[in-house]
């Protein structure tokens, strides 16, 4: 009968199609012999796929480590030590103007009635008089006529139910006439030494309502606290230049210029980009171009940690993003009219077919699969030795430790236990590296009994982190003792750790008054001490601490109860409305920059903010907009290591660990080192500061595994 | 056949409905070894609840870091204090990686899964029963001009077109994480198929001589739904129940594989089995354990259900006499 | 039947607008934003955030929102959250990548329940019968992602195969055979793995059909004939057996999109369901909405498609 | 007369169940000639359709045949299935109670017919489809070019017995067995069926096996009638001295209990109790609880079958018929 023997043959012959094709898939082994390319190919998995190809628009981890060194380069870049180096410019200076207003109501310390000329004078007496050490410094006084500033500026407002919102407004100052000092450096005490010479109270903050006018008017209440910020006396403007490196082209043959530099920070700023960058470059007053090659960026106010916002922030194209690129794009993709003007650079198609400087050039993204990556045989500087670079998403880790071992990807990022295993592969070599990141038990120091800081203290000696690094991470980390990484200068090596200490931990709790009740909790004038521990679902390393911190509590008599959130429960419903008494979180990256201001600062604790626990400390306000004033690069050392051991005496957080990230890569990969003679290599290492794909333009892959490294 | 049996009456004439369904389910194997290893989970679950939550034997939070992913019966190592050390002095199902014991987890996790189904079940069924017995009873009824049945079946299809699993998904991802909000979107999401049934046993029942024969003696209308209607429609319901709580426990597990299942402090198989996951290579364990639990739950649930279905499918009871 | 067509069809578009309200309305009124306003960078302030979050409309009321939404979505206009790229190219891609998949899942599964459940009816009560009955229970009760590791675990180890995406990443020089080749073998184990709950239901269902079917008196009138047994089973009974399953064919459809979430996760294969997952966690409103439009829209489709499907097959049956 | 057509000995047919075997057949035999009309009557439970199945291998595989159903002198019994098959349809065609379900509803009847003759009398597609129109215009259905693609459901009741009755003459076969062939009939339609039946029996030389529960149909048709009753034939005789002088109480009760015109507005005499179980059948007589004739010995032994001393070739099984005439 037909229809039982086709019931019954079909199926065999759909096995049978299914099973063969085994035979033709290639395996580990045989993929480099099937194709040649493959030892010039750099495959690597990533566990999400990137947003949008565009260093303006993004700012996350997955996105920038495609885009940086690769296919965007950066006008300054860390070097193995985090000091910051030339990149695409190859050099700069730090200079200065600063604006002193002339107070014509005011009268200097020998009488005479204030006017610029006066002023002028009087400075020009003290450069021979107390302030002869800025003499070589100050090129020039000139006195600047009054006029009108404008400014777009961002401001939050409180609504009602506790909620913020962001208000933009035109905020226009009336400049009178004022005094313009260009100096060689930037003096950050310039208007403190000033002030003796202008007479007591020059620089202090004067009545600006009268001079600034909002627009709209309504949003003028959410400026309120920010006068001060908008106009003041003494202003001080620090200039940084940039001489560019010539003949760098973009990856279509333009040529790099300033206007690039120019362009790249307007783009951030656009509001219509709605750029994640904002902040770091509303600082900037603005970009001079005065020549092709040199880019001259003038600052609002004092900001010596602005220098390192260039050695994070890619050089986008201005011929192919400005407003004629984009009208040319509508074009051609035939936006229609009632959509053109919101078009902006985020909705351009170059986020997804990017063009930069960088060594590799952008080929093919397949979107949630694979980004091909090709080398730029024209890049200005050290070239890599890989031909192509395959990017994949692969959303699991097993799934990319069984890819490694299948040879469909060269190196992946291993899970501590899975490292612990791999490390004994011959066919594999494992190196750890820092991960800028450390784990931390945030408290609510606005709620008892949290204000206090001997029972943060009590908490913290309640937990064995060595124990949670030996076991959890088998020994693929280091403990963590303040805000900064320990691979940075700024971290403080002196500062002491919470020890590990139970009894001192019950010790210290009752002398705040807590005793242990009959069922053995700790319990204060009939209270329990008992609250709720919370974290973000999702992150078993983040779990596992829970469990463990939960677990050492209740060994001390501290009832706590854990819950975990989906993330963007965990923020918005806990920690950016402060509803919450204590939570396990990290912070991650921004190791070159001591600035630690939004995270520690008093003024940073309102909700949405990042000072989550409310801690506020004087002496670390002070440590916190010192840094930022202090452009001496050993001062600011000194001063963030100050600031380390302030916070970390002061408890506000645990902190518990800075994990290390083993990376498994294929043995046969290694460094190439041909200064050490022909054919010599290095096997994988990371740099001092821990970073590994630091030499990655030197990375290739041998195709005789059986010889040594150097 | 046309003769013989064909007279149902003949056969029943001795037995209860329930003695008559329990002489055909006894004598399905596969279904009695299911309803043996349920009343042994059971079992388990209620040991379980009392154990380590009740009156502390066996503690499924106890941390013993340097013991960590232990596989099965090895004992403890020296350095675990005396309080620390596991329930029989050694690790029946091993330990996970903070060094718990999977036993105890296991244990604990065992009501909470169990719960999941049942409760969930429960919900379903009962939204299920109310909107079909509504539509099914009193569907003629108008409410703003569209008969109550349109409305609620309407209702129904909409619920139909979501597909299931995904608004689960977003639902669980929207709710705060607790257990009792896993059983209630799970309850939530699954009643549509009670519904239909229901109305669709309520159509024709209302429509039977015993029906009419009661309303027409004139009992309140509340009667004749729970004293004569519900009771006839329930038996199939009770055993597609039956499977339903089956399919939530696995429910339960995939949301908690994706990482959206009940969060700790509750052990569930579920979330045992997906932490379980990342150590697949190194402690097979702490995936198998779990898993095989979950499968033997399910294949339990399934195959009592299978049994009563077969049992009290007067259809094909007649054609295996 | 025109009449009923015309019918059902302003029913079904009614129908969805108000499951896209109450989609809307359920994704909107959740806590927490999209993952895109990444509230946690220190380089960004709150002001840029909130910024954020308004540059996405997400602090109007709902409905001017989902007013937003639709007429972005008839537009073509409809942007992700997450990169900013049209979300209907997007989810047309995962579409096309879902589909080899799907048919490949579907062609197992009809393919082999069918033998399957047909030789255990014929066989009813026999040894084969009580093993297909158990092994079907067991592939039920099974999860299907522990199923799915525990193969991967074998195979990786035994076999050294690639096994996880769509295809092998780095054969690009190799011959189109071999390409073929890999894209099919890429396709075995996930669709084998999420055919198995498919083959045991279905495989029951076929059994209990068929079983039914069997006993009817046209099964015996076609025996009195002194046809031959397979004549029988597969001319007149399995005809009229197959009837309920061709209302299934329409509701496969929807089941691309709920259905794969697993094993699309599990083996990193870039679906549909993939995308669902992932949008659900980066709370990436409009592809979420869309996903559960189309959704909603195969749904409605499927159950027009069973319904013509089953009028077409069933003589009986006539569409008022 | 070249001795019977179809030739019954013996046959006794039980269904397994967990309780053990039930016998629905109890050692039946009867034979039939060629082109004589033979009836098989008794209420609805007592075996009569068993047996007819039993004769024709269509039980399912599970139930227990013994005895021996020789059909032109060969043994069905034991035949192999294929050889089986060649007899069902061809030589011996069946007709069943239920016309609706009879017939698939999904096939066109053109189709189903055409089937029997492809098989049984190796017709091609072409010359099928004519002679199946040609078939269905004989068992009188109108307009046989279009009913002949159209579905069962599109047909009346009547229709589709006329058709079943078209399928089975189609094979050309020898024997006809009709099981409650109106049963689920109107009365006028039956009329119409029956006497198609007799006309195509005649015309085709075919012999029938009648199975009912109506002795009117009986008294109009059959030449030689068998009574049977709780898995036994009680009784056997021709028509006419059947009619004339019921031996076994069953019979006589069944004869009382039928509506006849002649009688008036004579009562009609029900027969009390029902009739037994499969599990529930007695030791002895099966018609003994119900039979007001009933002693201990009939309780005790089955009864067995006798000539009764006439030569009207009545055959009965009743202790009590015995005890009457000797």
């Amino acid at each position: 009968m037909r229809t039982k023997q086709i019931l019954l043959i079909l199926p065999l012959l759909l096995a049978l199609l299914l099973l063969q094709s085994a035979l033709w898939v290639p395996t580990y082994g045989s993929q480099a012999a099937q194709n040649s390319g493959r030892l010039q190919t750099f495959i690597e998995p990533r566990l999400s796929d990137f947003k949008l190809l565009n260093p303006a628009l993004n700012s996350d981890a997955t996105t920038a480590e495609m885009m940086d060194r690769r296919i965007y380069d950066r006008l300054l870049e860390a070097d193995e030590k985090l000091d910051v180096v030339p990149c695409l410019a190859e050099s700069w200076t730090v200079t200065e103007e600063a604006y002193v207003a002339v107070r014509p109501e005011r009268r200097l310390p020998d009488g005479t009635p204030v006017s610029g000329e006066s002023l002028r004078a009087a400075i020009d007496a003290a450069l021979r008089g107390p302030l002869s050490d800025l003499s070589s410094k100050l090129r020039a006084v000139e006195l600047a006529p009054p006029g009108e500033r404008t400014r777009r500026e961002t401001a939050l407002q409180q609504m009602a139910g506790g909620k913020s919102e962001s208000i933009s407004a035109t905020v226009r100052v009336r400049l009178p006439e004022r005094l313009r000092l260009r100096l060689d450096t930037v003096e950050p005490q310039l208007f403190e030494r000033l002030e003796p010479v202008f007479g007591q109270g020059y620089f202090s903050s004067i009545d600006v309502k009268g001079r600034i006018e909002i627009d709209p008017p309504a949003a003028a209440p959410a400026f309120e606290s920010k006068l001060d910020e908008l106009f003041a006396v003494g202003e001080h403007n620090p200039i940084v230049t940039f001489k560019l490196r010539p003949g760098v082209r973009f990856h279509d043959g333009h040529p790099f210029t300033a206007r690039d530099v120019r362009f790249t920070y307007q783009a951030i700023l656009d509001p219509k980009n709605a750029s994640p960058r904002t902040s770091s470059y509303e600082a900037i007053e603005r970009i001079d171009v005065p020549d092709d090659l040199t880019a001259r960026v003038v600052y609002k106010k004092l900001n010596s940690t602005s220098l390192l916002d260039w050695a994070m922030m890619g050089m986008l194209p201005e011929h192919l993003l400005n407003r004629e690129a984009l009208e040319r794009e509508m074009k051609a993709r035939q936006i229609p009219a009632a959509q053109r003007e919101k078009f902006s650079i985020r909705d351009s198609s170059f986020n997804r077919s990017p063009i930069g400087t960088g060594r590799f050039k952008f080929v093919k993204h397949v979107p949630d699969q694979y980004t091909v990556l090709e080398r730029n045989d024209d890049y200005w500087g050290e070239k890599p030795r890989y031909q192509r670079i395959i990017s994949r998403v692969i959303p699991d880790r097993l799934a990319q430790e069984l890819e490694l071992h299948a040879g469909s990807v060269d190196r992946y990022e291993a899970e501590p236990h899975q490292a612990a295993r791999l490390r004994t592969d011959p066919n594999l070599q494992v190196v750890s590296r820092g991960e800028g990141y450390y784990m931390y038990v945030a408290y609510n120091l606005r709620r008892p009994p949290f204000d206090d800081v001997r029972v943060r203290r009590a908490l913290s000696m309640a937990v064995n982190v060595d124990d949670i690094i030996d076991y959890v991470l088998f020994g693929e980390g280091k403990r963590a003792s303040g805000p900064y990484f320990s691979n940075t200068p700024f971290h403080d090596p002196e500062t002491p750790l919470q020890p590990y200490d139970p009894a001192r931990a019950l010790a210290l709790l009752e002398e705040v008054g807590y005793r242990k009740n009959a069922q053995g909790f700790l319990e204060k004038d009939g209270k329990p001490f008992e609250f709720t521990l919370i974290s973000n679902a999702g992150n078993p390393q983040r779990k596992a601490v829970v469990t463990i911190v939960q677990e050492a509590w209740r060994r001390l008599g501290v009832r706590c109860t854990t819950q975990l959130f989906e993330f963007p429960v965990f923020l918005e419903q806990f920690v950016h409305v402060r509803n919450f008494d204590a939570f396990v979180l990290g912070w991650i990256g921004a190791d070159i920059t001591p600035d630690r201001r939004q995270i520690w600062h008093s003024s940073q604790g309102g909700n949405y903010k990042l000072n989550f626990t409310g801690y506020a400390s004087p002496e670390a306000d002070a440590l916190i907009d010192k840094i930022l004033l202090e452009y001496d690069r050993n001062e600011q050392i000194a001063l963030a290591r100050k600031l380390h051991r302030r916070i970390a005496e002061d408890v506000p957080y645990t902190f518990l660990y800075e994990p290390s990230r083993p990376y498994a890569l294929d043995a046969r990969i290694a460094i190439d080192a041909p200064e050490l003679g022909p054919g010599r290599f290095l096997p994988i290492t990371t740099t001092p500061s821990g970073e590994i794909d630091y030499f990655f333009p030197r990375w290739f892959t041998r195709a005789d595994p059986a010889a040594v490294a150097e | 056949m046309n003769d013989g049996s064909s007279d149902p009456e003949q056969l029943g004439e001795r037995r209860t409905p329930f003695g008559e369904v329990w002489q055909v389910f006894r004598r399905d194997r596969l279904a009695m070894t299911g309803l043996v290893a349920l009343a042994v989970l059971v079992v388990c679950a209620l040991l379980g609840k009392l154990l380590t939550e009740w009156w502390v034997v066996i503690d499924p939070a106890t941390v013993r870091l340097p013991d960590k992913l232990r596989p099965p019966l090895s004992g403890p190592s020296e350095v675990i204090g005396a309080e620390r050390l596991p329930e029989f002095g050694f690790y029946l199902f091993g330990t996970d990686d903070l060094g718990r014991s999977v036993f105890a987890r296991m244990l604990q996790g065992s009501f909470v899964s169990l719960t999941i189904g049942l409760v969930s079940v429960g919900i379903s069924v009962g939204i299920g029963v109310l909107l079909g017995g509504i539509a099914g009873y009193y569907g003629e009824r108008k409410f703003l001009f569209v008969r109550i049945d349109a409305w609620i079946m309407r209702f129904t299809d909409v619920a139909l077109c979501f597909p299931t699993f995904f608004l689960i998904l977003t639902v669980v991802a929207l709710l705060p994480p607790s257990i009792f909000n896993i059983m209630i979107v799970i309850g939530v999401t699954s009643w549509m198929g009670t519904a239909r049934f229901i109305r669709a046993e309520f159509l024709s029942l209302r429509e039977r001589d015993f029906v009419l024969a009661a309303r027409a003696l004139g009992l309140p209308s509340w009667r004749l739904i729970f004293r004569h209607m519900v009771p006839n429609a329930l038996s199939p319901v009770f055993v597609s129940a039956t499977i339903d709580v089956a399919r939530a426990v696995l429910t339960e597990s995939a949301l908690s594989f994706l990482g959206f299942g009940v969060q700790p402090p509750y052990a569930t198989w579920g979330n045992i089995l997906a932490d379980g996951r990342a150590f697949l290579f190194d402690a097979p364990w702490l995936f198998l354990i779990p898993g095989s639990a979950i499968l033997l739950i399910v294949l339990a649930f399934n195959l009592v259900g299978e049994g009563l279905r077969e049992a009290m499918n007067p259809k094909l009871r007649r054609a295996r006499a | 039947m025109w009449r009923y067509l015309g019918r059902t069809i302003v029913e079904r578009l009614l129908l969805l607008v108000l499951i896209s309200i109450v989609s809307h309305a359920v994704v909107h009124l959740a806590p927490g934003s999209p993952a895109e306003v990444d509230s946690l960078n220190p380089m960004m302030k709150a002001e840029d955030v909130l910024k954020i979050r308004k540059s996405f409309h997400l602090d109007e009321p709902l409905h001017v929102q989902y007013w937003y939404w639709l007429s972005d979505l008839f537009s073509g206009e409809l942007r992700s959250f997450r990169d900013n790229q049209p979300v209907l190219p997007r989810i047309w891609d995962r579409f096309l990548n879902s589909l080899p998949l799907f048919a490949a899942t579907t062609l197992i599964v009809w393919g082999l329940s069918f033998p399957l459940g047909i030789a255990a009816a014929i066989r009813r009560g026999s040894r084969f019968d009580r093993a297909t009955t158990f092994l079907a229970y067991t592939l039920i009760s099974v999860p299907g992602f522990f199923l799915s590791y525990v193969v991967i675990l074998g195979m990786s180890r035994t076999f050294d195969l690639p096994i996880l995406g769509n295809r092998t990443i780095g054969v690009e020089g190799a011959s189109a055979f071999v390409q073929v080749m890999d894209r099919l073998w890429h396709l075995v184990t996930p669709a084998l793995m999420s055919a198995m709950t498919g083959i045991a239901i279905l495989s029951r269902y076929v059994r209990t059909q068929m079983l039914e079917v069997i006993g009817e008196d046209y099964v015996r009138t076609a025996r009195a004939k002194g046809l031959p047994e397979d004549e029988v089973v597969y001319g007149h009974a399995l005809r009229n057996a197959l009837l309920p399953f061709v209302t299934m064919f329409g509701f496969l459809l929807p089941g691309m999109i709920g259905g794969s979430v697993i094993f699309e996760q599990i083996f990193a294969w870039p679906g549909l369901g993939r995308l669902g997952y992932e949008a659900v966690l980066g709370r990436d409103f409009p592809t979420i909405l869309t996903l559960n439009f189309f959704a909603a829209v195969l749904t409605l489709v499927g159950v027009l498609i069973s319904d013509l499907l089953y009028a077409l097959v069933d003589p009986r049956i006539r569409l008022s | 007369m070249s001795g019977p057509l179809l030739e019954i000995e013996e046959l006794s047919v039980s269904f397994p169940s967990d309780a053990g075997a039930l016998p629905a057949v109890r050692s039946v035999g009867f034979a039939i000639a060629p082109g004589q009309t033979v009836a098989l009557v008794g209420e609805s439970g007592s075996g009569k359709s068993v047996t007819a199945l039993a004769a024709m291998g269509l039980l399912p595989p599970s139930t227990r045949v013994s005895g021996s159903v020789r059909f032109e002198g060969r043994e069905l019994l034991r035949l192999a299935p294929s050889e089986l098959r060649k007899v069902r349809g061809g030589s011996i065609a069946m007709v069943f109670q239920e016309p609706m379900t009879s017939l698939n509803p999904v096939l066109r009847i053109g189709r189903q017919i055409e089937e029997v003759l492809a098989l049984h009398r190796g017709f091609d597609a072409v010359r099928a489809r004519a002679e199946a129109i040609e078939l269905l215009g004989h068992v009188g259905i109108a307009s046989p070019e279009r009913r002949v693609d159209q579905y069962p459901h599109e047909l009346s009741g009547g229709m589709k017995q006329r058709v079943m009755l078209a399928m089975a003459v189609a094979g050309r076969p020898k024997l006809l067995i009709a099981d409650e062939p109106t049963t689920a009939l109107d009365v006028t339609i039956q009329a119409q069926i029956l006497k198609l039946l007799r006309t195509l029996c005649r015309e085709q030389n075919m012999a029938l096996l009648l199975i009912t529960h109506d002795f009117g149909i009986v008294a109009h048709f059959a030449e030689q009638v068998n009574v049977m009753y709780g898995g036994k034939i009680v009784e056997r005789a021709p028509v006419v001295p059947l009619f004339a002088s019921p031996s076994h109480p069953y019979t006589r009760a069944l004869l009382a209990a039928m509506p006849r015109a002649e009688l008036g507005r004579a009562r009609l005499e029900a027969i009390p109790g029902r009739v037994p179980a499969l599990d529930q059948m007695p030791a002895g007589c099966p018609f003994a609880p119900r039979c007001k004739l009933a002693f201990d010995r009939c309780v005790e032994m089955p009864p067995l079958s006798r000539v009764l001393g006439d030569s009207t070739g009545q055959h009965v099984a009743c202790w009590a018929v015995e005890t009457e005439t000797t």
